[in-house]
């Protein structure tokens, strides 16, 4: 299929050739859900990114550190015990503090404790400053094709 | 630290027991002797060790949930609900992240946030900042015998004030509760602190006080195969037998295989018997973990992986089976939803009670099998302890002689990968450096040959993710998609 | 009347057909030729004989539910649900009451009343009422082959509507929708109407078209030994083929014991490939039904009896299960109710789908058993009949030597009493006038002895009873209240 | 335990020293359910009622030329297949002409189509004149101690 290429799609064709996009994975807080982590790991590294996995039992400051060091594009937080909320205050404004303010802020996994309505979730992490946020049992695939979107990849 | 496996004098542990009980405020309330008295008062029925020997005796099994939420009445409301709706046998008091971390700092500010929003914050019940009187008020709520659940590395604190609190069952070890649990603590430092959580039981038992302990059988939760948890269970009980512990209950978490199953939970009775023939008046219990991987989000299909738990629980005698609720994909659950995982669990325990797994080939093998593996994990890890278990466990771990699957532990190898054979049972992909003998080694991998052969691809960490995400869509054995979907066109 | 077992020529089928046909307004919409044409015209995907003869070939289970609603559009958007959200394999239509008794006024009347009150007040589709058109609307509007499910003495009209309507499979039989489904009926009478209806279906086949017949296995659903409903499905199976029947599946309900419910799905396999050897292009399946007697009100502990259900017939490598709800014991489920029921069901199915009951000692005893019981019943059955088996089953019910417990018609002896043994397995109580060998008798008699004793009363009546509510209750065996009580203390 | 006996005790005493009580009991309409009518006869016979059981398929008069020629007190409708609303219309009346006015009617089982609220059926069943109406799952106890209250017979 011939289309017009747009400015946008035709800066990172050129990105592309010169480097992989980084993200930077981890789960928050006091999390010890190591499975779904190594997963996510293995399905964005076969995807072609760079995956920096700090692993779990991640402090914000060691997502931050990560990201500020690798010069990485995406921070993918994951957390699944249900304290993602507590766990997630202020650090949109600590990326910013940190002069991540481009780093697109990805969450996902059970963020909230008990069984509760997804979109109000969702709603208050968009408010939290997160740009994607993913309910349970998502599959690595969905988080693949925004980040291809978001980061203005080809398929 | 130099540990090794020897019963602490009472002098060691008071002296460690003057710093354990400053760790928080709320540790000064521990009166150790003031606590004997007080569990002397607790009732029989109310104890976990008489409801486990009555359940052995009369070869029925128990059922428990998990349960905890963050603020006391909340707490004793959804005790209360599980066991009079759910008809829990044992109740259980989960503990919250926090506390696991002994971050008793964000604890508190959760108990303060739970309050404000009206709703519980944290995963669990904070028990070291409620402190003794309120874990009393708990037990006092509640006509069930209650376990302490959690997945604290460094649990000397939350076993101090909850067993001076009434409660009479205590999860965890220095293994079981470190690798799937932590990152960064040496294993040293585990086997030290749990140590000490069992000479604290061990000083109960001596004055009459009948405490029972459960090494967390289900390690990672995933596709752990049966002889590693087995060597921990084992490892963990006589580490535990050795500091006083008098009623253990080994735990092993469901594979999905039927056989396999309940060759892990005939296997682990038998190599109990065998491991703690030296230890006389110990009481030996098993308990059997409900599926505790990813499950469908749909609660029917969520219904249909708990009843076929309690089924294999229940065809495979353990004395008490742990179970999962509606919810498990979504996160907590609601205490409806917890006591309806309890009554689907029930139903087909008490349909089943008195029906067994017959003997056959098929059974006797996994068993010889399973039993073959562990024993060769336990000679060699004793080896490597020169004859000191503690010493030996230390060594097989930077050894990777015992290493658990999707460990987050730096101090795990990390090297064995399972993956199931054609007809779900767990298999060893790669055996990393357990030491196992020729015939084991190859006994795996022609399993997992066949199922390759019949999927037409080679055995690979894909089959393994295939695996881990197959329960949640509704199947066992994670089968490639192209092989799916030629099955669904030809139904 | 007389009845023999032999193929009807086409002259006396055609004779009685006109007066079939005449018995309602619709049956003049019957077009042998065109409904060929119509029945050619139906792919395979959308007939059960293609879609059983796959999941035989393919080891695996298929799931079926049960409904029926009083009108056209709303039976459609019932199947639509069940089809697209519960995923049923083969989709069922099952008939009201006033239908199964050839009420076809009262029929009408409940269509009428149903579209006034705006909710089925049928518990079945009137499918006679309905007409030709009617079920090929339904038929056409849906993806999944469809089977009809009644339990009518005289089927033979609605055999007409429904096979030209586009249905591939048609349940019942002369004995099976007979004697636990009327009280006035004679034996002779079903077994010549239900000849007309295999000879319908002999001419379908002839004329290339393969239409599926059921006999219906669990009978009156209610503690029926094995060997009882394998004798029933034998025989319609065999009279059935006589009149050119070329695709069986015989049926079985779940008793409840594991071991007795899979050696009662291989015996049945194994006696059907004795018994139908010289009937060489035959396909033979199988067909298991969750458990048909009392449920538990209570939705958790109905999915636990549905789940238990469906591990049997996976283990047991039944070709179909018939799924249960959990409304089950608070009469017709709504269709979520029931697409719960089939999801819970597949869940079960696909994680035990490469899994079997390996052989052992017991399995192989209680299948020896089964066998020997059937083969009994069958020779002195043939004996009767003096080598006519249409005439030996009507002989055979007179004298009591096939006999079903609980039924309602006085055609049947009704002297057999089963009951629970202390594993849960249906034995025979009082085996009445079945022609069993000594053996035979003392095996259920010990087997019942044994569970008296653990009791501590006599097998009786007041055994049944309690067995009879015991799953209702949540649990197999129906032990007596003073037993009960001090479990639950002890526990 | 002494009480002062009331006249309708009393006079059931008596009654009960001559003769016993008599139920018809039968499952009503195109219903085929025999196994809980077949429990039912037994357990009313254990209680000591003279029970006559017309069994299953029966037809409103059946119920109601039994009752006549037993001189029954009570008529026991069960219906289990959803029918039992379409079965029972106008059945009250049948009775008040056949002279039976004085004999009690229960009706119980699964009584209408589908899963309903339990209230609004019993009130329909009520209205229809039934004394006692039943739902689903009842055991024989339930109604045998109604029966004992209902007829004034002592425990």
């Amino acid at each position: 299929m011939q289309k017009t290429k747009t400015k946008e799609v035709q800066k990172t064709e050129n990105k592309q050739e010169t480097e992989q996009k980084t993200l930077v994975i981890g789960v928050i807080g006091s999390d010890v859900h190591a499975v779904g982590n190594r997963i996510l790991e293995e399905a964005f590294t076969q995807a072609g990114f760079n995956v920096v996995n700090i692993g779990v039992l991640a402090a914000q400051e060691e997502f931050i550190n990560a990201a500020v060091e690798t010069d990485a594009d995406v921070i993918l937080v994951s957390s699944l015990y249900g304290h993602g909320e507590m766990d997630c205050k202020g650090f949109k404004a600590k990326c910013v503090e940190a002069g991540l303010d481009d780093v697109l802020l990805y969450v996902g996994g059970n963020l909230v404790v008990g069984k509760q309505d997804w979109e109000p979730v969702k709603k208050k992490f968009l408010e939290m400053g997160f740009d994607r946020v993913y309910p349970p049992g998502t599959m690595p695939e969905v988080s693949i094709a925004d980040l291809k979107k978001d980061l203005g990849l080809d398929d | 630290m130099k540990i090794e496996n020897k019963k602490w004098s009472l002098e060691k542990f008071n002296q460690i027991r003057e710093e354990v009980l400053k760790q928080w405020p709320t540790g000064q309330d521990v009166d150790l002797e003031e606590a004997i008295e007080y569990q002397k008062n607790i009732e029989p029925k109310k104890r976990v060790t008489a409801k486990l020997k009555e359940a052995k005796e009369s070869g029925i099994t128990l059922i428990q949930p998990r349960a905890g939420v963050a603020l006391i009445d909340k707490h004793i409301e959804l005790l209360r609900f599980l066991q009079d709706e759910g008809k829990a046998d044992i109740l259980p008091t989960t503990i919250d992240s926090y506390t696991r971390q002994n971050n008793y700092e964000d604890a508190e500010a959760g108990i303060k946030e739970s309050r404000e929003e009206k709703r519980s914050m944290l995963n669990g019940f904070p028990a070291v900042n409620h402190g003794v009187q309120g874990c009393r008020e708990v037990v006092e709520a509640l006509a069930s015998p209650l376990q302490v659940r959690h997945g604290t590395p460094d649990a000397r604190l939350l076993a101090e004030i909850t067993l001076a609190g009434g409660f009479t069952d205590f999860e965890g070890g220095g293994i079981s509760y470190n690798i799937p649990y932590a990152k960064e603590v040496s294993i040293e430092r585990t086997i030290y602190d749990w140590q000490y959580v069992d000479r604290l039981v061990g000083l109960y038992e001596e004055n009459g006080i009948s405490i029972n302990r459960e090494p967390f059988g289900p390690l990672t939760g995933t596709l752990v195969p049966p002889s590693v948890s087995h060597t921990v269970a084992l490892v963990e009980g006589l580490l535990a037998a050795e500091q006083g512990v008098k009623n253990l209950t080994l735990g092993y978490g469901q594979c999905g295989n039927l056989v396999q199953d309940v060759a892990a939970l005939e296997s682990l009775r038998e190599l109990a018997a065998e491991y703690f023939a030296d230890f006389k008046d110990i009481m030996l219990t098993t308990v059997f973990h409900q599926w505790m991987g990813g499950f469908p989000q749909d609660e029917a299909q969520a219904f249909a992986v708990i009843s076929w738990g309690a089924s294999t629980a229940a065809l495979g005698n353990a004395t008490k089976v742990i179970t999962k609720t509606t919810h498990e994909a979504l996160g907590i659950p609601t205490k409806e939803a917890n006591a309806e995982g309890l009554k689907a669990s029930k139903q087909v325990i008490n349909m089943l009670r008195d029906q067994s797994l017959a003997s056959n080939d098929k059974l006797e093998k996994e068993k010889e099998m399973i039993k073959k593996e562990t024993k060769q994990i336990m000679d060699h890890v004793l080896e490597l302890g020169k004859g000191d278990l503690a010493q030996g466990v230390v060594k097989a771990f930077k050894a990777g002689v015992i290493d658990i699957p999707f460990a987050p532990s730096r101090f795990n190898a990390g090297k064995i990968l399972p993956a199931r054979d054609n007809e779900g049972a767990v298999r060893y992909l790669d055996h990393g450096n357990l030491p196992f003998t020729e015939e084991i080694v190859k006994f795996h991998q022609k399993k997992l040959e066949d199922r390759g052969k019949d999927e037409g691809r080679e055995a690979s960490f894909q089959m393994v993710i295939d695996d881990i995400y197959a329960v949640g869509q509704g199947e066992l054995v994670g089968r490639p998609k192209k092989n799916k979907k030629e099955e669904n066109s030809c139904k």
